[in-house]
């Protein structure tokens, strides 16, 4: 579904990705751990152009995104990404915050859309909050927000970049609820995240990422069982694993 | 250059200059609001030509710039006709003699001619006669306003020894102020003359002002013009 | 005592009749007031239409428009208000013959255009960058994005901003004298001509400055915890 | 077409030599430039003074310094700087004699002191209140955190600022011919009046007033460059 | 040592603190724990005078600190906090950040101050850092700066504001260990955290605040086990305990 060749990001001649290759398949569930700035915000956001590969390939079913001509736009739809810091549109609410894509893009009609975001709202319990303002919400209850906000585009693809690490302790489980039940429901996901415990037990495969490469691999019990690497280790031992 | 059917003749002038321009009681004065010397010339230009006066009133410093550029037709705002302005502008035929008077404060004593400015604090008009009188002369700690009342302010706050103006200017200031008396030289200050100021090649215009100037001087027009002001001034 | 303030009452209220009452001095005051207004009114809103015009330029794909943009900006922000008065009087306007009041307009939205064009740049740098992104990650475009996303949150940023403008525009017009127009500042000159006095003419003239903005300055801050007030929901 | 060219050019520097040769008028610009400069620097610095002092009284206990203080900048920030300018000399020096040039620095360093207490008021603000209660915390009295904690890191927010001010300050000096002080705007005016050359000298003297703040202005972006490079330490 | 009595604390009319009595003896971890917005922050600035009690006493060594006319700046002197932020100074180098308020307060000769800075330096690894500014530090690095910086004023209390929440994941366990080290030798310490393990392991009492109000407190063993309110077992089981 995802296939990665070669991919390197450079900002101002500080190499950050150093040649990436990587394939991820309808359905995985991929979680990606590493020190802080070893590239994983970056890999993230090249999926989505977010930021612009200097070097190497990214196709999307089978579509290469990176090339001229690409209509960024229309990729960006089937791929949702979810922000550490939620960056809900403070100026709308709720509900406009959902609708607004789907009906700008003319992907739905006002009513439509309407409908999906009522029936995305009942499925994380969030229903009477369509009125509110993000202002008026919990950290937990924004990130919902800003999960069905991108389901709400039908994506194919879901990509989460540390969606808990802005929150208090109390609500980090809400959220993971949340990617949980997306994950059982059959989502392709990409999560960027320091939670090892969802690591574990939501994970098809975990990636550790380090300076700009992916490091090891391995599905979650083996990988967190046996770290073949040595900077594996050490990053799961600080991170008190 | 006259623009629009009804002929209109738009004149640049500073109405901060009695007894030649200044504003008059609101929507009363010979045209529009204005009245003085030159407003009253420049109806009898209206008159005889059958112009429509418009006036613009603005900074002096604006005046020549605003003929020159053909946003005004003529100036008159009691303007010394030199070489050097006639490179950018034409000159109609004199209309005043003007004579430039010292102002100095009655206590004084030791300013008694031109020569004896020397050495001293005194403030002009930037580009009045006075200005260029002086500034030729050298020698004199020179202030240079944009008016003239600014000038007068500052000698009899005590801060400047003497004010070189012209001399109609002159007499309605020290008549408003006490404490200020009038100081005359001939001599030195050459005598300079007003002229209006049109474009630079604009004979047609220049001849018609000419014509209306030189009735107005041989029936001493003028000359009744100032004193008919001096009397409303005086009311 | 009595009798030296009962003298100087006197003296004051002379001076009054003198500067404002008699030949309705007053009217010149209010008309010079008026025009002071209604010039800066004409001004910011051609300015508001040049700054957003240039603020287009600015963030253009082409060079050459960035470069008009900037160019533009960087002039009017390099000479005094003065100079590009009477430059935009004798040489822009030099053989157009227009009404004073539109080469007024012109001159002050020329300089604050430049200085709005600032304001909105500022204010849509204000918004955070995860608005943007967040726009973009649900498939909008970059118009889409600025239209539905960015600007309906800056304008909450511009708006004082663009207040505060117009207070420093009014204040900037008192130049106009040079170009014939007659505001409030050469009405005060005018009555000086005619009356001589020193004082009291522009202490009247400033008062009604300081009034008009400090009306204004309320104004703002109404504005602004208006728009705090409006945040909170 | 070449006779035109050369026909221009014979009437350009004609021009040229009328305007600023003969009788050495390039002097008066020359001098009016030093002026212009040196009026900005004594004002800028009065400037500091006061707005120090201005920001003193703002920040003290006592209800009635607040009000000195407020009421300093309200009034300053609330009137056009040729209303300021006309009142100092013609008001609060009416009877005292000094040198123009003190008048010129006192009328403009007032004016800036109230702009530059805003500035230090934002500079102060602009440090994160975690660093007064850090300083605080660890037993420092209110006065030492200022001093060696906030004052410090405010200086690298403030400089960019004053320096733009200074430039602000030099266009606004554009004013004082009112004074009968010499300066750019005023030598461009003496030199117009004596050739009554509509375009020449004004376009000379805005060049020239362009070309000064573009250095200062290099010189404040080289200043943040150099200041934000100092933070990365 | 510091004795609490019906401390309250109101902001424009919203009561934050709503009279609290607590005793703490020399020697004692007091672990505060807590949903967010229950007044842990304010309670302990109120310790400090970072914040004005609205009413109530605090003695600190019998000395009433809320007296009219007490030397806040001498009290202050006797607590030392470390902040959520570290709020390091970053025109400092790390010797002039710990040594600037032993001098400037004249409780240290230059010296001195620097003789002490170095010894606590070494304390915790950071000797080599000693000539390098904040900026260049990790945030691990800069939390154990900012707690020797209030170390080396010799305080007799040490108050820590969620000092690890702003770290990223990697990075707590150098600053918890520098905090067990401390504890250890002796140091009365309260501390308002969410790192339940170290609670368990270091602190004498927990303290559990609800709005306003101490709801429930215990040794870390019997309270862990056996939470009496009811608010405190939601909060504990919902972040994972
Ligand atoms: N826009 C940018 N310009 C320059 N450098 C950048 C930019 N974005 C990221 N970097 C640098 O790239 C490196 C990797 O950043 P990235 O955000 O991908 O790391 P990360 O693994 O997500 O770290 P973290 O866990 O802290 O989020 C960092 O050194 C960062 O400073
Ligand atoms: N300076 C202030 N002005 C007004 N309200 C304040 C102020 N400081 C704190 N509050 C309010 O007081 C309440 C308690 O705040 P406090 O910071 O003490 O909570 P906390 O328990 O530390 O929470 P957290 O875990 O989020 O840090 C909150 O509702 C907060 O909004
Ligand atoms: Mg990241
Ligand atoms: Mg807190």
């Amino acid at each position: 579904m995802i296939v990665v060749n070669g991919l390197c990001k450079t900002f101002d001649k500080t190499p950050v990705l150093r040649g990436i290759d990587e394939h991820i398949h309808q359905g995985e569930k991929v979680v990606i751990i590493g020190p802080s700035g070893s590239g994983k915000s970056t890999f993230l956001r090249c999926l989505n152009l977010l930021e612009t590969p200097t070097s190497g390939t990214i196709l999307i079913e089978g579509e290469d995104i990176t090339a001229p001509g690409a209509n960024v736009d229309k990729i960006r739809q089937k791929m949702g990404m979810v922000f550490q810091q939620f960056n809900l549109f403070p100026h709308l609410n709720v509900l406009d915050n959902i609708t607004l894509s789907p009906v700008k893009t003319g992907k739905n009609t006002k009513e439509e859309a309407r409908d999906i975001a009522f029936s995305l709202l009942k499925r994380v319990g969030l229903e009477e909050k369509a009125g509110s303002f993000p202002g008026q919400l919990s950290g937990g209850q924004k990130q919902r927000i800003a999960i069905i906000r991108a389901l709400a585009m039908s994506p194919d693809v879901m990509l989460f970049d540390e969606p808990t690490s802005a929150l208090d302790p109390e609500m980090v489980g809400e959220v993971l609820q949340v990617m949980k039940d997306l994950a059982e429901a059959g989502m392709t996901m990409v999560v960027v995240t320091h939670e090892m415990g969802f690591a574990r037990e939501v994970a098809s495969r975990v990636l550790f990422m380090d300076e700009g490469l992916i490091a090891e691999q391995g599905e979650p019990d083996e990988f967190f069982k046996n770290p073949k690497n040595e900077r594996t280790r050490s990053f799961l031992s600080r991170v008190g694993i | 250059t006259l623009k629009g059917p009804d002929k209109k003749l738009v004149v640049a002038t500073n109405a901060q200059f009695p007894p030649f321009e200044y504003v008059t009681e609101a929507g009363q004065g010979v045209i529009d609001k204005y009245d003085g010397i030159d407003i009253l010339i420049v109806q009898e230009i209206a008159k005889d030509h059958g112009f429509k006066i418009e006036i613009a009133d603005m900074e002096f410093n604006s005046i020549i710039a605003s003929v020159t550029t053909g946003k005004a037709d003529i100036g008159v705002a009691g303007m010394t006709d030199t070489a050097d302005r006639r490179e950018n502008v034409d000159f109609s035929i004199p209309y005043w003699v003007a004579v430039q008077t010292i102002i100095v404060p009655e206590t004084n004593t030791d300013i008694t001619s031109a020569e004896s400015l020397k050495g001293k604090k005194v403030g002009v008009v930037t580009g009045y006669t006075g200005d260029s009188a002086l500034s030729d002369m050298g020698d004199i700690n020179l202030l240079r306003f944009n008016k003239g009342i600014d000038a007068v302010m500052e000698l009899t706050n005590g801060k400047l020894d003497a004010v070189v103006i012209d001399s109609p200017t002159a007499n309605r200031f020290i008549e408003k102020f006490d404490g200020l008396k009038a100081v005359y030289d001939d001599t030195v200050f050459e005598t300079e003359q007003y002229a209006i100021a049109v474009q630079k090649g604009n004979q047609e215009l220049l001849d018609k002002i000419n014509s209306t100037i030189e009735r107005l001087i041989a029936n001493k027009d003028i000359e009744r013009f100032a004193e008919e002001i001096d009397a409303r001034f005086q009311s | 005592m009595v009798q030296w303030i009962i003298g100087k009452w006197d003296a004051f209220s002379h001076d009054v009749y003198l500067n404002f009452i008699k030949e309705s001095r007053y009217l010149l005051i209010l008309d010079g007031l008026k025009t002071t207004i209604l010039l800066s009114i004409t001004a910011i809103l051609f300015g508001i239409v040049l700054g957003g015009l240039a603020t287009l330029l600015r963030r253009s794909k082409y060079g050459f428009l960035r470069a008009i943009g900037y160019t533009y900006v960087d002039v009017i922000r390099g000479t005094p208000s003065m100079m590009q008065l009477l430059v935009i009087n004798f040489v822009v306007f030099a053989s157009v013959n227009v009404d004073l009041f539109v080469v007024g307009t012109v001159a002050f939205g020329l300089n604050s255009g430049a200085y709005i064009s600032e304001i909105f740049r500022a204010g849509i740098l204000s918004i955070d960058k995860g608005q943007t992104e967040a726009g973009r990650s649900l498939g909008l475009s970059s118009s889409q994005t600025m239209t539905y996303i960015i600007l309906p949150q800056a304008i909450k940023n511009i708006l004082p901003a663009l207040a505060n403008e117009f207070i420093m525009l009014i204040k900037e017009t008192a130049i106009v004298g040079y170009i014939a127009m007659r505001d409030l500042t050469k009405a005060g000159d005018i009555i000086r001509s005619l009356t001589y006095d020193a004082y009291m003419p522009l202490l009247a003239v400033a008062l009604l400055y300081y009034l008009l903005v400090k009306i204004l300055t309320l104004g703002i801050e109404w504005l602004e915890r208006y728009l705090r007030a409006s945040d909170m929901r």
